[in-house]
């Protein structure tokens, strides 16, 4: 999925893509239609998102699709329309309007709310045992669900006491 | 946006509005109390800390107040009121007064209640408190235990549930009316604070600076005139001091001769400028934990967040390990007490610098000026140091406030150093005792009596003779 | 983890291997090039720091180094070569060396392969190295210029794109053999780093402190025998003044006659042991940026991440406001600015102590000992002060330095007065005369003209007469 939408040119992509979204609205989509676009390599399709896949694909999260918590889950109808409203902005934003697209994504007021909600709905259980509900948001705490969890490092990093290079100079330096 | 998630339903807990009593919240809250039971389980061991292996000379600069008697390491919530029951700070100060529980034990609102604001604070520790306390809350001094068989006296009314919640409700608010004045003062709408913040005003209850008022019958008192750094509450509390009749410190050094400013655990004050000033105090201190296999709740066992690395930290930094972590923090805290310990020794100096200019007659004017800057010398380690993370609540400002503690006692050196010459005095032969002098304090092996040895011959208590 | 940054696909750029003109890269790179221009545009007014607005007392503590005559501000990586050739420190100094140009240009590798380690970095500057260069690179100048007309001579030879990229693959890499040899000192693999690492091992290559090492044909040497903190550069280098021949500092000062370490540019050894040492120096300053709608390339114009806060930091802060990031950046910079400003205040006093004690003849000995804490007290405030992120890179590392440059440069005043007093100088009149000296400097309006004003009657040059 992801090497085909790649090879599409610009031109087309976007007419695909609106095809897509507005297929979504028009006629409710099938199953199919449904699943591939709320799919992980669906979203990195578009360089911008890479960021996100990447990060996310090596979270505990990764089983998961982006829309399990980028779109509403409590009604199917909800979720179409939201779906098509964001995907018609990123669809137009990556191609139109693309001189606009900001240099480093952040989710808007909106998207954070169906986020947080999408987090309570899975979590529920975990969540009944204590008011786990003492700041904005749940990624106020968990700050590196999904995304952000410092895949800029290397593996050996994790294993900080070898990474400290100051180290094994200063023992031979000074002993 | 508000994260409704379970448990926020309002709850009744039939308790009585002012239920002070710890022990009336187990049954209620089964978990919470397992979990507030740890407090009586000691993380570390519990000495003083003017041991040789902590901070040696302690007894020297807080010479001629009870702090260089005793004063120990910590333990839970649960011993607050037995520890300061049974401190000598206590003990052998007949005079102690009331204000000194306001911290300590969930009785002190009804004292309040019972003696208003005026009295509460001012009682007598020993003959007017006490007995009242023990009326109240039962002679038989609430022995609370654990399932170890630990047991802390008066643990039913030590720090406990009321202190942090409505007993009703069991939401959080603040107990003890220090703090609403505080904020007051600084224009602080307490009133509708968010879930965030109450995570952190519940403990700057207490862990903060303060002093008894003079001119407000011995209230307990933050210096929060101008703002909460160390700096600022410098300014407010020689602010204070300028006033008529107005506090001047907690004692006078025997040493030094001069009013000092005794610091006390201003956690709330570093953390409030430092990195983790958007993390509250309950995000590190009271992690969600699991108790029985699923269920979790906040955890109530105050300690070290570094014995709860995973829940504590990892929350929030999940991409490091708990190696890394851990590393960060040693770095951060040794690079801090080499500081301190420096800024420390420098300060015990100038103490006995200033004591050999009372005692060789040196001009006046000039005395005060030494002692002027004794004081200020010490203030800007004393923060730090009676400040418990060793700097990890805030690095960098705990070390500004080091640099102008070094600067100010060496000023004072400096300037004893030029009287004394002046008048003919063996700057030398001065360093040689206040090197067998220090020896002499890290020699004792009895920790309550070093500071005697803080005071000798060549050093002579300039205060009380 | 480990994600390939930016065009992981091997290029072949059809390059030379050993190309070392930038505008060779022009039209390979032109997203890149036009990145690379911006800077030409001046960030900041670019004046010296010696200015009363900035550090006012750097013409005393420097001086008889070129450092006190002129030190300016920073421009972009595009006039390097131009400011060094233009700079007093050249231009007034007929003995400077070529190893100044192992930081400033593309062609010092060649440098290196024409004349041999051995010679490359201590020819004559003005008589050997730059004709050799005026022939290689071109007797124009190469006077690169942008759309602006913003023009830099010698800026197809300054900092370039082959310092940090294989000419062929544009693959990061280590061009200059004072990383690599340093890094071996400390055992450090480089050749397995990762790209994490060489987004900050490539800025090493410069942004740290160095000197040029008698015992090794002056070569361009990194003082990381021990480790990389302040405090472990200090005893390298302390060590290295104990050698035979060895390296004893870059001056000594014409005040208080002892030799001098002159710190420079210690970035990445700050950065290193700071809260962003996982984070590259790439991350910050040259974040990710759109150029033409849709492409993203690395930044090439090394600046103030404060002016790109939405990409340099919001990408992991993305929870913070640029508004807060400000204030924090705000807050810890000036905790920094107040401690240094204060650190070398002291210092340049101690200066005068020593210089007074030269004059006033007291003993050898004493004098050496004083020189030593003058010494001392500087390198710890020189070094987060020739670091130039003003304490952001480690707060608290970089106000731990100042701890030490306080209490250091404060006992050789002690010393000093000491000495003075027991053979009956008059400190008063001593500390008048600094103070006057010090407003003098102050007053010159001639940045370069300053250290003039540094030495008179009173304080006369030590060293030279
Ligand atoms: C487990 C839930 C979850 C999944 C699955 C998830 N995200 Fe996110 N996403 C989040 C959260 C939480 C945020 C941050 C919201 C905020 O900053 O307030 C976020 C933010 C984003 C942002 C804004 C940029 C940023 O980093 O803040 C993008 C773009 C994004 N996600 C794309 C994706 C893509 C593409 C996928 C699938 C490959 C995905 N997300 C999967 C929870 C999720
Ligand atoms: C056609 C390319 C493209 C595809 C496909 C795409 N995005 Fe985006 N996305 C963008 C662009 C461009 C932006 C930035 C525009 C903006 O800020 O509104 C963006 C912004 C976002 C944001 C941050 C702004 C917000 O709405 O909160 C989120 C979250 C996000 N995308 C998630 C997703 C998810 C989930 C998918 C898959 C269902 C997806 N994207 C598919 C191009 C795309
Ligand atoms: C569609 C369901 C779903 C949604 C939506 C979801 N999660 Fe999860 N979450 C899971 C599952 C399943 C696991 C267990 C994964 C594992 O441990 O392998 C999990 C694990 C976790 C964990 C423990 C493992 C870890 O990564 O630390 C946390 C914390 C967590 N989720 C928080 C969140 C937050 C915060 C959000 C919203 C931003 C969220 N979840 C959204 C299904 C979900
Ligand atoms: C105040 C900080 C904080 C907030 C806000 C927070 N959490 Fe947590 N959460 C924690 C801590 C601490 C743990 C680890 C406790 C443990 O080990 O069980 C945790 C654990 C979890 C876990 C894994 C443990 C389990 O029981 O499965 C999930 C899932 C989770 N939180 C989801 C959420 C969701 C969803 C939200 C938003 C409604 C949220 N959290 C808000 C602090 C927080
Ligand atoms: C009513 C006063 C009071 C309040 C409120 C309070 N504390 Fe304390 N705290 C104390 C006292 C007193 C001690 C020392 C007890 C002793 O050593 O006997 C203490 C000790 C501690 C310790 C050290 C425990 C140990 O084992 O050494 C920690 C950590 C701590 N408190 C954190 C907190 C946090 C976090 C909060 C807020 C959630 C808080 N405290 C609220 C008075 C208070
Ligand atoms: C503003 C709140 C407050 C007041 C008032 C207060 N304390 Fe404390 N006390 C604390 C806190 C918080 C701790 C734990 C942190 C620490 O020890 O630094 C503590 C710890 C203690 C301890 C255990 C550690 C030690 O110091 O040995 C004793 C004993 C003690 N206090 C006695 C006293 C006495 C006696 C007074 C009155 C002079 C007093 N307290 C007044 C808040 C307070
Ligand atoms: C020093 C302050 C303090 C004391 C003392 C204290 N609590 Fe708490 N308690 C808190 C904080 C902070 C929270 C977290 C509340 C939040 O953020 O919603 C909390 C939460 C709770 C909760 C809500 C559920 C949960 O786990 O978050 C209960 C129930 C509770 N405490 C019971 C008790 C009981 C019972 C006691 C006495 C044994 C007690 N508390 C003593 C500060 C305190
Ligand atoms: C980001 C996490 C974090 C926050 C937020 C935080 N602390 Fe701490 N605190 C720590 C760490 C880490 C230590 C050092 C523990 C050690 O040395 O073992 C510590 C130490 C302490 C101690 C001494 C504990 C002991 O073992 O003696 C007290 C008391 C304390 N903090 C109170 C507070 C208060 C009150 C607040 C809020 C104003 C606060 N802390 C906010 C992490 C935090
Ligand atoms: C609720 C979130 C949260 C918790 C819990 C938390 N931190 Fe932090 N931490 C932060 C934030 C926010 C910063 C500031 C940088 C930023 O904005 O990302 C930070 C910064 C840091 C830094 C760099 C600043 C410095 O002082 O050097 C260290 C180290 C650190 N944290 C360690 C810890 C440790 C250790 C713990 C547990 C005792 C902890 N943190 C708990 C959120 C948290
Ligand atoms: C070959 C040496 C060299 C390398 C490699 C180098 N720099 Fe520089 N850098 C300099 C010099 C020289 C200047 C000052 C130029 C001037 O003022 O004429 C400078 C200036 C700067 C400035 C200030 C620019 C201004 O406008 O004031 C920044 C920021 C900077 N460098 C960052 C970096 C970063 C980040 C890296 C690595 C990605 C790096 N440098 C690599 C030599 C180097
Ligand atoms: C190890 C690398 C290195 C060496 C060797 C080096 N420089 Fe620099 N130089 C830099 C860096 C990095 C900067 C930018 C940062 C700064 O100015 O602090 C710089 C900045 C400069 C500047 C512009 C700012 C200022 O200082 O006025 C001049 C001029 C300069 N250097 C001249 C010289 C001279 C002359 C020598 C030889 C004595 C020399 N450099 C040796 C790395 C080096
Ligand atoms: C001071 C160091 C430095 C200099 C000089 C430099 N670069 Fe780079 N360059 C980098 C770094 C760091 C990266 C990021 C590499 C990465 O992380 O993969 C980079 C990335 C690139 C890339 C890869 C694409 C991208 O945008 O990430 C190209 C192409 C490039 N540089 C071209 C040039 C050209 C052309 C010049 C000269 C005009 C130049 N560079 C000068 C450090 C430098
Ligand atoms: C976390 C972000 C971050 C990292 C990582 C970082 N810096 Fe910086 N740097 C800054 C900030 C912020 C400043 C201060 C800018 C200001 O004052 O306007 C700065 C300032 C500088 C300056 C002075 C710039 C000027 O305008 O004169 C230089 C040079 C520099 N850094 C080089 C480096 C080098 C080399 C590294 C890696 C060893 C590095 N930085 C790592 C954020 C960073
Ligand atoms: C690539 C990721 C990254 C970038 C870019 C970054 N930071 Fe950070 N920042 C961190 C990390 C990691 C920490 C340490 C705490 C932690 O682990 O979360 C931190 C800590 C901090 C802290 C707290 C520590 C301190 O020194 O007080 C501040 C403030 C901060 N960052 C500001 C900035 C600013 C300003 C910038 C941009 C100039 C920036 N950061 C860029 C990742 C980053
Ligand atoms: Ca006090
Ligand atoms: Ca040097």
């Amino acid at each position: 999925m992801r090497e085909k939408v790649k090879r599409l040119d610009k031109k087309r992509l976007l007419l695909v893509l609106i095809g897509v979204f507005l297929g979504i609205v028009v006629f409710a989509g099938t199953s199919a239609t449904m699943k591939a676009t709320d799919s992980g390599e669906f979203c990195s399709s578009c360089h911008i998102m890479n960021t996100a896949y990447e990060t996310f694909a090596a979270s505990n999260h990764a089983t998961l699709s982006c829309n399990d918590c980028h779109a509403p889950r409590d009604s199917f109808s909800e979720k179409i329309v939201f779906k098509a409203k964001a995907g018609m902005g990123h669809v137009y934003m990556n191609t139109l309007g693309s001189e606009k697209i900001p240099d480093v994504l952040h989710a808007t007021a909106e998207s954070q709310e169906v986020i947080n909600q999408n987090c309570i709905s899975c979590h529920e259980p975990s969540l009944q045992n204590v008011a786990h509900d003492v700041k904005d948001s749940c990624i106020d705490c968990h700050r590196q669900v999904p995304h952000m969890n410092g895949d800029f490092r290397p593996a050996e990093w994790f294993e900080s006491n070898e990474f400290f290079f100051a180290e094994p100079g200063k023992k031979q330096g000074k002993e | 946006a508000g994260t409704e998630a379970g448990g926020s339903e309002s709850i009744d807990t039939g308790l009585a509005e002012d239920e002070w009593n710890n022990l009336a919240f187990k049954d209620k809250f089964p978990l919470h109390w397992e979990s507030y039971m740890k407090n009586m389980v000691n993380e570390k061991e519990i000495i003083q800390k003017n041991d040789p292996s902590i901070e040696p000379y302690l007894p020297i600069v807080w010479n001629g107040f009870g702090f260089a008697v005793e004063y120990n390491l910590t333990r839970g919530h649960t011993y607050a009121f037995e520890d300061q029951m049974n401190v000598r700070r206590i003990t052998s100060n007949p005079n102690a007064v009331s204000a000194c529980m306001s911290c300590k034990t969930t009785l002190f609102p009804q004292m309040i209640e019972e003696f208003g604001p005026e009295q509460a604070y001012k009682l007598n520790y020993h003959d007017e408190a006490l007995p009242w306390l023990e009326e109240t809350a039962g002679a038989d001094k609430g022995m609370m235990t654990d399932h170890e068989g630990n047991v802390a006296e008066w643990g039913h009314v030590s720090v406990g549930c009321s202190t942090c919640h409505d007993p009703v409700t069991m939401e959080l608010r603040i107990s003890l009316p220090q703090l609403t004045d505080a904020l007051d003062r600084l224009g602080f709408d307490y009133e509708n604070a968010t879930q965030h913040d109450m995570r952190s005003l519940v403990c700057a209850q207490c862990h903060v600076e303060y002093y008894f008022d003079p001119l407000n019958n011995l209230q307990t008192t933050f210096p929060w005139g101008y703002g909460l750094t160390f700096e600022d509450m410098w300014e407010y509390s020689e602010y204070q001091a300028s006033r008529e009749g107005g506090f001047q410190g907690e004692y006078v050094s025997t040493i030094s001769g001069g009013a000092i400013l005794k610091a006390q655990h201003p956690e709330y004050e570093l953390w409030s400028y430092g990195p983790h000033q958007t993390v509250s105090c309950a995000d590190c201190h009271m992690p969600y934990q699991r108790t029985d296999g699923k269920k979790k709740v906040t955890s109530h066992r105050w300690g070290s967040p570094m014995l709860t690395i995973e829940e504590s930290c990892r929350t929030c930094h999940s991409d490091k390990s708990e190696t890394y972590l851990e590393t960060r923090v040693e770095d951060i805290q040794s690079r801090h007490k080499e500081a301190l310990l420096k800024a420390q020794d420098i300060s015990a100096s100038a103490h006995y610098y200033v004591n050999r200019m009372i005692t060789s007659g040196v001009d006046e004017e000039k005395i005060k000026e030494a002692q002027a800057l004794v004081r200020e010398g010490q203030w800007f380690w004393d923060m730090p140091a009676a400040e418990n993370s060793y700097g990890f609540h805030n690095p960098d400002g705990a070390m500004a406030s080091f640099t102008r503690s070094i600067e100010k006692s060496q000023q004072a050196i400096l300037l004893a150093t030029r009287e004394l010459m002046a008048i003919g005095e063996d700057i030398d032969e001065l360093e040689r005792q206040i090197e067998i002098t220090k020896q002499n304090v890290i020699d004792e092996p009895v920790h309550h009596e070093k500071h005697q040895q803080a005071i000798n011959e060549w050093f002579p208590n300039v205060r009380d003779n």
